[in-house]
């Protein structure tokens, strides 16, 4: 990648191998601000792997990751030490997990989980966190009534608006998307698509949205990868993939999707 | 700025068929085309010339396998993806038989979105997509249905409106009039018409004959990827007729 | 220095008395206190003293070391160790606490911070002399100064960037010839001024 | 090679007090701890707790510490639920007097050094006394986390998230923060420490005192301390002021105002109030018939 | 400074203190000796060394007859006192091999290296009361005489207990190779020998001066599962059998033996290892399936239990705890429970400490109960003028007029 595009994030050579196999080979991206690439392949790919790495759920082999808003760019995320790095995660970056036990405190009201990051980020006044709270998960259509009710007590669509909520809650200029639709019913599904499409473009965020299904790739992302045993065989623009899949293996996933 | 807004140089595509024994099938077979700014060109040829997969590569929704492909003198082959992401959302509209539409969402809000990438501010761009509309005779009681309920022709039109929302530099048209009736052929046909005024450039392909008599400064013959005669409509489009099916 | 007498080993109502004072200038710092040192007994070497045992390790650094070292262990039974590795760390002489001695000590970490090594310095005057320490932090109410001489500006330069990363850092006793004691804890925020 | 010169050898001799309850090397130890603890502010430092005659969870940790800390011309003061005459401050006291020659004392303004469990005496204490609280649970966020591994690791990069969200989650539920006594606070901004059950009514007397506070959790085996002019702040919201236990009309011995002078406790089935600090009340009376007489 | 009659704190303690002596020493029946513990009730004395970590069968008798009969109270008793001894020296390396058994089984083979050792147990006899009425004491004390007390009875091959003559001394036995070395020497076990030559010798782990958390080393768990609280690390096996935890399963037991173990300690002078007394422990070994996920399915992994004294169901719980918690390496809450829940002093005394007076936090509980009923009530009443703040919510306890 030329340092010369502007990029949000930048990710290069990062690599993983637990079980004795390289789950995440040598991968590298950049994403510029207001962006979304997608990342696709099968379960078992390093997708999820790649994402798990840059959140910090999972300590990486090798590998360098910058973000702009990070000392400029200059300072890799992996050297950070866990303080710096779980600071990070509460203010430059957010995730969305498939699993919402992932991303969310059962065990607490919606309001609390959106709470929750606004502590971590050092708001102090109730009064404020609640209103932030409850503005953005209406922003995230989850009604009102509902905001202080123990999230176990959500559906999976209404768990997946809240983690939306919650990543949202500190503006952060990095979102990562894991699966985020997969397990909900197609209606559900359409409308937390939607919703993270108008968000993306709202707030300007420059995405990464891992997922094995590409209506939710065409749908949310301008340029994809596709991974294959932990490598990166492809990238290109969206509807490039789509109508022109240069290599082997990308030609057969997009068969399988087209059939 | 040189003469032509785009020059294509020695132009090839290639489809390499991995999952059926690596089969190889030439699209495009080292094409030279220059379209200069403001002026229509169109391409003609039987089905399987290539027109359509030319004009793919200029978006890039097809790879290039060689060649140059020169817009406003950059080298659009050389760009990244998201450089030229950015490009195509300002610069080049694109418009095919089939709607690339997002789901769920009203056409006024289709073609404002489209306007909001190019550049425009929300205001601006639902503004523009009105006027856009209006121009493709898409009137406002069908604004704020899915794209996914109207007819061919109507989302054909939205396509159109869509890419000339944001008054490209180059409107690439594959087939823009191909299930129109008669009626709102002649009106898109006019619509493309007024755009030469604006100062937009077209590369087309069309089936319609009369379509590129009526709007092609030149036209370009196909046949097989490769170009076999390129000059005025009335000089080209005789050997139309004439070329073996 | 003289040669100290093997036996000194103080009683416990002596050890006593001194930790409580050890411990009076830590929750105080700045505040200077009087200890009653035994005559020609090098003060620094009180800490490690009254604190040490089997299970610590000490270096001692300066003039007399050596020889300090052969009846501290004598007494406490504590471990010698150089000062990059030692729980406590006596400098006898004002002079040898150089920024790279202070720089190295154990700093403990954010999981354990009590690993930090303990400083025992030997200074020249307390109370007076060119080199004055502004200090805040708990136990200072709102800010005190604190002249001194002997150590130099450097080596408080240093104890501050050592300090720098709370919890980790080093806790430093001040020990004046005639007994008179002040102490530095790892909180304590010092602005160095060298008139 | 006799006993003594065996004695003599490992340095441990000078036990001193033939019937004290801790050897000099123990004192040490926890001497050590305590300095620790003192620079470092509301940090928990681990310490090898010794088995005392009194039981684990009934005060073993505070009498470690006094014992460390006690000399012959100390006047130790100790006081359960703020009485002199409780049954278990009494056997402390006991212990601590018969084995080393510290003198006793139920004048607040006289001891030297105060073990405490439970309250704070209403008088300020100055800066040459010390205090010590028995801390039965020394973890302030217990209540949010169960695993050791993962409380060492919010305590160390200071990521109190969770206790925030638990105060939110009380006051969203309940309408106040419902948290009594062991109010969790803020120390020298730094380490949430846990105040041991005392109630919110004697939080404040922590914050920028004169004196030091030392906290010894002998069951769980934790040393940390609060030195004078330290900031102690209840963890509350900027918006949530924090509240204490003010009670309605007086002590019924000594008039003291249970709004704003008193931590009352209730006689019960009458609707009368006592200080639960019996040296301040008495000392009030004293002064109230001196002021008559 | 005032003197301080003996207030009415005081006077309760010395009252109390009076009365449990008087209720001891009470009572037709001759007291209690403390020989009379150590032979008689020896089962009881090793349990209160096993819980207190100290081997002194007479200071442990001591303490039982003073906690008349409490276990845990005279745990206590004696770790209180250790606490003020000073500590001469330490034992070098304690080889467990060495043990002279009195007792050995092996459950994991009929004939294994060394013999079965039945030994003094009661496994096998019915738990019938004996209700023969009480002989005089004179006839009892021959046939004790008699028969030397600690004589072994050796099983032959044929798992038949023969009655080996009670040879002299302690069981007559010499050491022999442990099971492990078998299953070592089969290559069937996993190989957990340190590199001594290369310097891999760390100094086990001491709980008395160090406080244990999650993350020590083994030699900390095993050091507090030799002291802990027998009921303790029995239920806790227990539960994960059939309770709902998951942590551990059955285990084959490879050796369980009691016996008496050599102390040698390094002479301050000579320099070389001198026995300086033998402590009879109990010893187990636990040979775990490695059954579980992600493990070597090959080979039996060994979980070790030993504590001071005959007390085999404590010994054989610690072995299978051992391994169990080896395995989950710290991802489970397990170890958490081990370290932290299983010794008797910790456990008991913060129970008990419930009874200490709690009246100050209770006020403090009513205050708040009545803090979220006042703040209910004004959240109800939100639309019309709220109660005024300074009408104190205790008011509304003690019923005065508003």
């Amino acid at each position: 990648m030329r340092e010369t595009e502007t990029w949000a994030l930048s990710v290069q050579g990062l690599t993983k191998s637990y079980g004795g196999r390289l789950a995440v080979d040598d991968v590298s991206f950049n994403v510029a601000p207001g962006e979304a690439l997608g990342i696709v392949g099968e379960s078992g790919s390093g997708k999820t792997s790649v994402l798990r790495c840059l959140a910090g759920d999972l300590d990486e082999d090798s590998g360098r990751a910058y973000m702009s808003g990070l000392d400029g760019g200059q300072t890799n995320i992996f050297s950070l030490t866990p303080a710096e790095r779980r600071a990070l995660r509460v203010s430059r970056l957010a995730m969305v997990y498939q699993d919402p036990a992932l991303g969310l405190d059962l065990g607490i009201s919606a309001g609390g989980n959106v709470a929750e990051r606004l502590t971590a980020a050092g708001w102090r006044s109730f009064g404020a966190i609640r209103q932030r709270a409850a503005h953005l998960l209406e922003r995230t259509e989850v009604p009102r009534e509902r905001m202080d009710d123990l999230v176990s007590t959500f559906s999976g669509g209404m768990r997946q608006r809240v983690q939306l909520a919650k990543a949202l809650a500190t503006n952060p200029p990095v979102l990562l998307l894991d699966e985020p639709t997969t397990g909900l019913d197609a209606s559900v599904a359409a409308g937390v698509l939607d919703l993270i499409r108008d968000l993306l473009a709202e707030f300007r965020l420059a995405a990464v949205v891992v997922s094995h299904d590409f209506s939710v790739i065409e749908l949310l992302t301008r340029r994809v990868m596709v991974m294959h045993n932990g490598r990166v065989v492809e990238t290109g623009l969206t509807d490039q993939l789509l109508a022109d899949p240069q290599d082997a293996y990308s030609q057969r996933l997009v068969a399988a999707a087209r059939s | 700025m040189p003469v032509g807004l785009l020059q294509i140089r020695g132009l090839s595509k290639v489809f390499v068929l991995h999952n059926i024994a690596e089969r190889r099938v030439v699209a495009l077979d080292g094409v030279d085309i220059d379209v200069p700014e403001g002026e229509h060109v169109a391409l003609a040829g039987d089905s399987g010339a290539g027109k359509s997969t030319l004009l793919r590569c200029v978006y890039r929704t097809c790879v290039p396998t060689s060649g140059s492909i020169r817009f406003g003198g950059i080298e659009l082959t050389s760009l990244s993806d998201s450089q030229m992401a950015d490009l195509r959302e300002v610069h080049i509209g694109y418009v095919s038989q089939f709607l690339r539409a997002e789901p769920r969402r009203g056409v006024v809000d289709v073609v404002a979105r489209s306007g909001m990438r190019g550049g425009l501010d929300p205001e601006a761009a639902s503004e523009a997509a009105g006027d856009a509309l209006r121009r493709v005779g898409i009137t406002e009681p069908l604004w704020d249905t899915y794209p996914s309920l109207l007819s061919g022709g109507e989302k054909q039109r939205v396509g159109l409106a869509a890419a000339i929302v944001r008054a490209p530099k180059l409107l690439l048209l594959d087939e823009p009039v191909a299930s129109l009736d008669p009626a709102n052929r002649e009106s898109v046909l006019d619509l493309i018409a007024s755009l030469r005024e604006r100062g937009v450039t077209v590369l087309s392909v069309f089936h319609d004959t009369g379509a590129i008599a009526r709007l092609a400064d030149r036209v370009v013959l196909l046949r097989s990827g490769r170009i076999v005669e390129q000059g005025p409509a009335e000089h080209i489009l005789p050997l139309l007729a004439a070329v073996p099916a | 220095m003289s040669t100290i007498k093997i036996s000194t080993r103080l009683g416990p109502s002596a050890t006593h008395s001194i930790f409580r004072t050890i411990l009076k200038a830590l929750a105080n710092p700045g505040r200077v206190l009087e200890l009653d040192t035994p005559p020609e007994f090098p003060p620094a070497a009180l800490l490690p003293l009254v604190l040490s045992d089997f299970t610590c390790t000490v270096a001692l650094v300066g003039e007399g070391a050596a020889e300090a070292e052969v009846w501290l262990a004598a007494a406490t039974g504590a471990i010698m160790a150089p000062p990059a590795m030692a729980d406590q760390v006596v400098v006898l002489d004002p002079t040898a606490a150089s920024p790279l001695l202070i720089e190295d000590l154990r700093r403990g970490t954010s999981l354990a911070p009590e690993e930090g090594a303990r400083l025992a310095l030997a200074v020249s005057e307390l109370e007076s002399g060119p080199l004055r320490l502004r200090l805040s932090g708990p136990g200072v109410r709102n800010h005190m100064d604190l002249a001194l001489a002997g150590p130099s500006a450097a080596a408080f330069s240093a104890l501050r960037r050592v300090n720098a990363a709370f919890p980790m850092g080093i806790d430093t006793w001040l020990f004046a010839p005639d007994g008179r004691i002040a102490a530095l804890s790892r909180s304590t925020q010092i602005i160095v001024e060298d008139i | 090679m006799s006993l003594n010169a065996l004695l003599e050898d490992t340095g441990s001799a000078d036990n001193g007090y033939g019937s004290g309850i801790m050897d000099e090397h123990t004192k040490r130890d926890i001497r050590r701890a305590l300095l620790s603890a003192v620079a470092v502010p509301g940090y928990q430092v681990p310490f090898g707790s010794r088995e005392m005659p009194v039981a684990r969870g009934w005060g073993s940790g505070g009498l470690q510490i006094t014992l460390a800390i006690v000399g012959d011309a100390d006047v130790v003061k100790v006081i359960d639920q703020g009485d002199d005459a409780g049954v278990n401050a009494t056997n402390l006291r006991r212990l601590i007097v018969g084995s080393t020659g510290a003198a006793e004392t139920t004048v607040t303004a006289e001891a030297s050094i105060i073990q405490t469990r439970h309250r704070i005496p209403e008088e300020p204490l100055k800066s040459d006394q010390i205090l010590v609280l028995q801390v039965p649970v020394p973890e302030p966020l217990r209540g949010v986390e169960r695993d050791m591994r993962e409380l060492r690791r919010m305590h160390a990069e200071d990521d109190y998230a969770r206790l925030w969200v638990s105060l939110y989650e009380d006051k969203v539920r309940n309408g106040v923060i419902t948290r009594t006594t062991g109010y969790p606070c803020m120390i020298g901004g730094r380490y949430v420490m846990a105040t041991t059950p005392i109630p919110r009514w004697d939080c404040p007397k922590l914050h920028q005192a004169h004196h030091l506070s030392l906290f010894g959790a002998g069951r769980e085996k934790r040393i940390y301390a609060v030195p004078p002019y330290t900031d102690v702040e209840p963890v509350t919201f900027d918006d949530v002021p924090f509240e204490v236990e003010r009670s309605p009309g007086r002590c019924d011995r000594c008039g003291a105002v249970g709004w704003t002078e008193s931590f009352l406790i209730e006689v019960p089935n009458s609707r009368t109030w006592v200080c639960s600090d019996t040296d301040y009340c008495a000392r009030r009376r004293l002064k109230d018939r001196r002021v008559k007489a | 400074m005032g003197y301080v009659a003996a207030k009415g704190g005081l006077e309760a303690i010395l009252a109390a203190e009076d009365l449990v002596r008087r209720s001891r020493l009470s009572g037709s029946s001759p007291l209690l000796g403390i020989d009379q513990l150590q032979e008689r009730a020896r089962l009881a004395v090793d349990r209160v060394m096993g819980e207190a970590g100290l081997w002194a069968p007479e200071l442990a008798a001591r303490a039982f007859r003073q906690a008349e009969g409490d276990v845990v109270e005279a745990a206590h008793l004696l770790r209180a006192f250790r606490t003020n001894l000073p500590r001469f020296a330490m034992t070098s390396v304690v080889a467990a091999d060495e043990m002279v058994p009195l007792r050995r089984i092996v459950p994991a083979y009929r004939t294994p290296p060394g013999p079965q050792l039945l030994g003094r147990t009661s496994d096998y006899t019915g738990r019938l009361l004996d209700l023969s009425p009480e002989a005089p004491s004179s006839e009892l004390e021959d046939e004790g005489r008699s028969s030397n007390a600690t004589g072994a009875a050796a099983t032959n091959g044929t798992g038949s207990t023969a009655s080996g003559n009670p040879g002299g001394g302690e069981g007559g036995l010499t050491t022999h190779r442990r099971l492990y070395e078998l299953l070592r020497d089969l290559d069937l076990v996993v190989d957990r020998r340190r590199d001594i030559a290369a310097g891999d010798d760390p100094e086990p782990y001491d709980i008395t001066r160090l406080p244990v958390r999650p993350g020590v080393p083994r030699s900390a768990r095993l050091a507090v599962m030799a002291r802990a609280e027998t009921g303790a690390l029995v239920n806790l096996w227990y539960r994960n059998i059939l309770g709902t935890d998951m942590h551990l399963h059955e285990v084959t037991l490879g050796e369980v033996r009691h016996g008496l173990l050599p102390l040698p300690v390094i002479h301050p002078h000579t320099g070389r290892p001198v026995v300086v007394g033998r402590i009879r422990a109990t010893e187990a070994e636990a040979i775990e399936d490695l059954s579980g996920e992600g493990r070597d399915r090959s080979r039996f992994d060994v979980g070790y239990g030993v504590c001071v004294g005959h007390n085999e169901r404590k010994a054989i719980a610690m072995a299978n705890l051992d391994i169990a918690v080896e395995l989950d390496a710290g991802k489970g809450s397990l170890e958490q429970t081990v370290l932290m829940t299983t010794d008797a002093l910790d456990s008991s005394g913060f129970l008990e400490h419930l009874k200490l007076p709690h009246y100050v936090t209770f006020r403090s509980m009513v205050e708040r109960k009545l803090a979220v009923r006042e703040a209910a009530a004004q959240k109800v009443g939100d639309d019309h003028e709220a109660a005024p703040m300074d009408r104190a919510p205790d008011a509304v306890l003690a019923g005065e007029p508003a």
